[in-house]
């Protein structure tokens, strides 16, 4: 079973979303449980694939036994395996979380609930792990399907917003098709390897550079880059807790992967960095956009509105650090996917832990949450740190990487918006605190002598993820050393 | 036999020309309903054409029969739309 | 001439999208943004399947011959002879993504009128404001 | 390719792009872009890309139609608002047009329309076309490569009308007893539509009654002979479906139902696509790899690798057409009744 687990750590959600659904018409309690053991189960092949890439190198999985250009092909690298890894725990730790909200918030919806998240997960591995343009663009569509469907699932203002997202998303896919018919046209192939090599044996022509820009913006689109980012906050904020815990942390980075991805398998440094030269635009665009969300989140009042747009920033950081043209840069961006991931992740978890007590997530609502709700502030305490950026948490590393990537490539602008941006977070994290643990509960004493009787934690189903994930962050930043060395940087010396 | 089939099919599209002005003029949508059938009647004979061009008539035969039973089930639907819904003209159907 | 008539279909597809992009982004009333969106789509499948049309040949249904057993008799086929079945495939999947984004569209476009009682989108933009 | 008909029905495409975004009345709008599908419906075909168009005739403008028909039968057909943002649209005028000229220099780039020798045509193609009968035993390409050398695709394309499905169903289902009682949890309670009255139209009735039976038999045809005429699961699915929603539009939602129940639609829907992944996973039980027919020989009775590729091929497409067919009726049924289940188109 070992050679195929990279079919499996796709196949394994696949399968077991039919069943939820089947199941859940009896029993739509099992689900929760199914979604569960589907995604341990996927995160133990991806822990398998990631040793076996670390030990002997990157996998190639063939379906259908047909040859790599003409069947379809799964290339699973040190970067991509990682990322796997990552999308699964990330699952996991919100399947488990999402127990108590859905029942709250959703009802009887409960197995349509997950069988749409199991198939979100499954899309965004199948993205991660192809290595064919075509199959991306049909992951790229089942997922974008299932978010639209779970975020419209609370109701009221949801449904227009995500009508609008359904709208941009759709351009942004259509856009990602079209570059990859400009691809098709000019080299006959569908598998990134044959294209590429087929690339860099002719000369680019203006059709490339077309293709390629319309895959960029395409992935722009998704990722929500700033021009293009107005459909994010909305969706995201009045979507149900679970699925903006789920999409916040896997959505965009995934986008910005694929990015990653198309710049490094499709096409070549020499060609992207040299022939086009756009790396001054669009690292122009990723300070815009990282000041823009910085100035945006300061305006907000809501917690899970201003992290959408802090969101929107990291988008910036990331685009960013990759467009650098360096290894510093290209290192940051990689790092940077995996800590906000998880940074992005606890930060949602808190506050959703939050919404499910307070009832909602406005500023005016945090005081004496400190009091009320210890845990769930230790965990919401270290993500904001991770997002400040201060040390050992990982988003301190990835900063590190990414500031030192501008440094060397004298991007001065980018230096300063992300030392702009880190002083932004902290503003907006310390006004939490001063307002959560400095002002007195709203509608009582703060009685010194008996402080648990105020004390009203969530439930421990969403407790252990939110402290996980915590625990995560910080571990992830001590072991920044070896998953820089040991995965990132075998990715980043093809490419360089 | 290949110059009558392309001038039968090109007469064809020129008839469906005709009918389309119907189709933006129409002052009513049922004259825009029964001008998009006429030209999806056609359509259906211009595929059979096409299959005789290719001289692979019985691959687009099933096309056709396929063109046909869904032309059909659109127009019911738009039929029933038009029961239910007693006004042709676009304005005043506002109240109902 | 000899140009229009080599490039016509680029051209055509280049009109389609862009007056289905132009749709979506500018009409306001929901059920237009996602007929713009088909025929947005469609330009795209256009554009494959022009791609794919080869002068001459058939459609991509190799005439088979087979001995008295039923067993295909080896013939050797030309390229040539028959038309892109590879995007006609992709194709065929990018109708299918078509009408599942449509349907889905179309499930929050009444939401949405149950909610707001409009599918104008600037008006719903106002009320809500 | 035939060059005329596709100039002069490219040029009807056009107009009918543009009269389906400018017509102010809805249904106008929507009819036009029937017709709009069904003339490319005609394009494809005159580009030699018969699956591609079976499936824009029965998908594109068959089914969608429907769908748009039924959205504007629960919502409303008139546009009230009369005010129109002209910066905006002269906004976004202006970036489409840098799109465009963007892509209209592009053009010359490109191979001419028909250039059988350029590299879309000749590299991966060219294998699938020399190589299908000697691997797979079907004659018919576009089946081969789409349910076998692209199988993995396939599989998540049938997916993405599973995830179609169960996402409308689950956005627009109400409960009836819950909207009794939790009118705070959607306004949807007081939805006016137009008053339904049950007029019994002997004529319709009858026509569909006689061709029910014909259709499901030509999908049945259309489904078991993909291998060697054009269509396949998405073919039959969709006609298959359709025969379906002729039956639910021609009599009434009880009717419709005691076909198929609502529970019975969600059981197939996940069935079908259980099917395809089904024999993928049976591939790996028998040693090969995901999706790889060959090993299937071992279980297949009197078949060698190559015809097992060929069985399994049907197989796979039973799957798929189970999943089309129920999905599409369950899309109609939600989407014509507004989630409601009890009446509709």
């Amino acid at each position: 079973m070992i050679e195929q687990a990279p079919a499996l750590i796709v196949v394994i959600p696949l399968i077991s979303a039919l069943f939820i659904t089947i199941i859940g018409l009896y029993q739509p309690r099992v689900s929760w449980l199914l979604t569960i053991i589907t995604f341990a189960l996927s995160s133990i092949f991806a822990f398998i694939c990631l040793k076996q890439v670390v030990t002997v190198g990157p996998i190639s999985y063939v379906f259908g036994n047909w040859p790599a250009p003409f069947g379809i092909e799964y290339a699973i690298d040190h970067l991509n395996a990682l990322i796997v890894l990552m999308i699964c725990v990330v699952a996991f730790l919100v399947a488990i979380y999402s127990k108590h909200d859905i029942i709250k918030e959703l009802g009887d919806k409960i197995p349509h609930f997950y069988s749409l998240f199991t198939l979100l997960v499954t899309g965004l591995l199948g993205i991660t792990l192809t290595g064919d343009a075509f199959n991306l663009y049909v992951l790229l569509e089942i997922s974008a399907l299932t978010s639209y469907a779970l975020l419209a699932l609370s109701g009221g203002r949801a449904y227009i917003a995500t009508f609008n997202y359904l709208i941009m998303g759709t351009i942004g896919a259509c856009f990602y098709l079209l570059g990859v018919g400009y691809l098709l046209i000019n080299t006959g192939s569908l598998n990134m390897a044959d294209i590429s090599v087929i690339l860099s044996s002719n000369t680019y022509s203006y059709t490339v550079l077309v293709a390629f820009l319309f895959i960029m913006i395409g992935m722009w689109t998704k990722m929500a880059l700033f021009p293009l980012h107005s459909w994010l906050p909305n969706a995201y904020t009045y979507a149900p807790t679970s699925t903006s815990c789920l999409l916040a942390p896997l959505m965009t980075k995934v986008s910005v992967y694929v990015m990653l991805r198309m710049m490094t398998s499709v096409f070549n440094y020499d060609y992207i960095f040299n022939v086009l030269q756009w790396q001054h635009i669009i690292v122009a665009l990723a300070v815009i956009a990282i000041l823009a969300g910085s100035v945006l989140a300061l305006r907000q009042d809501n917690l899970k509105r201003m992290l959408t747009y802090l969101i929107v920033a990291e988008i910036g950081y990331m685009v960013g650090g990759a467009w650098l043209g360096n290894a510093n840069g290209f290192t940051g961006a990689s790092y940077h996917i995996i800590a906000d991931g998880f940074m992005t992740l606890c930060l949602f978890l808190a506050i959703g832990c939050i919404i499910y007590k307070v009832g909602d997530a406005s500023l005016s609502s945090m005081k004496g949450i400190f009091t009320k709700m210890p845990i769930t502030m230790v965990g919401f305490l270290i993500g904001a740190f991770s997002m400040i950026g201060i040390p050992p948490t990982c988003g301190f590393f990835s900063k590190w990487y990414l500031i030192s990537g501008a440094y060397e490539a004298s991007a001065w602008a980018f230096l300063v918006a992300l030392l702009i941006s880190s002083l932004v977070n902290a503003v907006l994290f310390f006004r939490i605190i001063e307002v959560g643990y400095f002002q007195a509960l709203p509608s009582e004493e703060p009685n010194h002598h008996h402080p648990k009787i105020t004390r009203d934690e969530a439930p421990l189903t969403m407790l252990i993820p939110l402290l996980t994930t915590a625990g995560l962050l910080i571990g992830i930043g001590l072991y920044t050393a070896d998953i820089v060395t040991y995965l990132i940087h075998p990715f980043i010396k093809n490419f360089l | 036999m290949i110059p009558f089939l392309y001038g039968a099919g090109l007469f064809l599209l020129i008839n469906m020309v005709l009918v389309f002005i119907r189709a933006v003029q129409g002052p009513t949508v049922i004259d825009r309903l029964l001008s998009i059938n006429v030209i999806g009647t056609k359509c259906i004979n211009l595929i059979v054409i096409a299959g005789l061009i290719f001289s692979r008539l019985d691959m687009f035969v099933d096309i056709a029969i396929g063109y046909g039973l869904l032309n059909y089930i659109a127009a019911v639907c738009t039929a029933k739309f038009y029961q239910h819904n007693k006004t042709l003209s676009p304005d005043s159907g506002a109240s109902s | 001439m000899e140009f229009i008539i080599n490039y016509y279909n680029y051209i055509i597809v280049v009109i389609i999208m862009m007056l289905g992009l132009w749709g979506m982004l500018a009409l306001s009333n929901l059920v237009k943004k996602l007929i713009s969106m088909a025929i947005f789509q469609t330009g795209i499948i256009l554009f494959y399947i022009s791609m794919g049309a080869k002068k001459g040949a058939s459609i991509p249904i190799i005439k088979q011959a087979y001995d008295e057993h039923h067993h295909p008799i080896h013939q050797t086929i030309n390229n040539m002879d028959y038309a892109n079945p590879l995007t006609q495939i992709l194709m065929l999947t990018a109708i299918v993504v078509g009408v599942a984004t449509l349907g889905l569209g179309l499930a929050l476009t009444q939401r949405v009128y149950s909610e707001h009682k409009s599918l104008h989108e600037d008006e719903i933009l106002e009320t809500l404001s | 390719m035939i060059l005329g008909f596709d100039i002069i029905s490219l040029s009807l495409i056009l107009l009918c792009a543009v009269l389906a975004l400018f017509i102010r009345d809805l249904m106008g709008s929507v009819i036009v872009f029937g017709a709009y599908s069904f003339l490319m419906c005609v394009v494809w075909a005159c580009n030699g890309a018969i699956d591609v168009a079976f499936t824009e005739a029965t998908v594109g403008a068959g089914v969608g139609t429907v769908f748009l028909v039924s959205t504007i039968y629960s919502t409303t057909r008139i546009d009230t608002f009369k005010k129109n943002r002209l910066l905006k649209q002269l906004f976004m005028f202006a970036v489409v047009c840098v799109v465009g000229v963007l892509l209209l220099k592009t053009v010359t780039d490109l191979p001419q329309w028909g250039d059988a020798g350029s590299p879309a045509n000749t590299h991966l193609s060219a294998y699938y076309i020399e190589n299908s009968i000697d691997q797979t035993h079907v004659p018919n390409v576009v089946t081969s490569v789409l349910a076998d050398y692209r199988g993995f695709d396939t599989m998540f394309e049938t997916c993405v009308v599973f995830v179609a499905f169960i996402g409308i169903f689950s956005l627009l289902r109400i409960r009836k007893s819950k909207t009794k009682n939790a009118a705070t949890t959607s306004p949807t309670t007081e939805l006016t539509l137009p008053p339904h009255q049950e007029v019994d139209s002997l004529i319709i009735k009858t026509a569909s009654h006689l061709m029910v039976p014909f259709m499901q038999l030509f999908a049945l045809y259309v489904v078991a002979h993909g291998h060697y005429s054009p269509g396949g699961g998405f073919q039959g699915g969709v006609i298959l479906g359709a025969s379906l929603i002729l039956l639910a539009v021609s009599y009434n939602f009880k009717k419709a139902l005691s076909i198929l129940s609502e529970k019975k639609i969600i059981l197939l829907v996940s069935l079908g696509v259980l099917i395809y992944a089904g024999i993928g996973v049976i591939c790996f039980f028998l040693g090969g790899n995901f999706l790889d027919y060959s090993v299937l020989h071992k279980i297949l009775p009197a078949t060698d690798t190559i015809m097992a590729r060929s069985h399994a091929m049907l197989g796979v497409e039973i799957g798929v057409a189970l999943t089309v067919m129920v999905s599409m009726y369950g899309i109609y049924l939600s989407l014509s009744s507004n989630g409601r289940f009890d009446k509709g188109l």
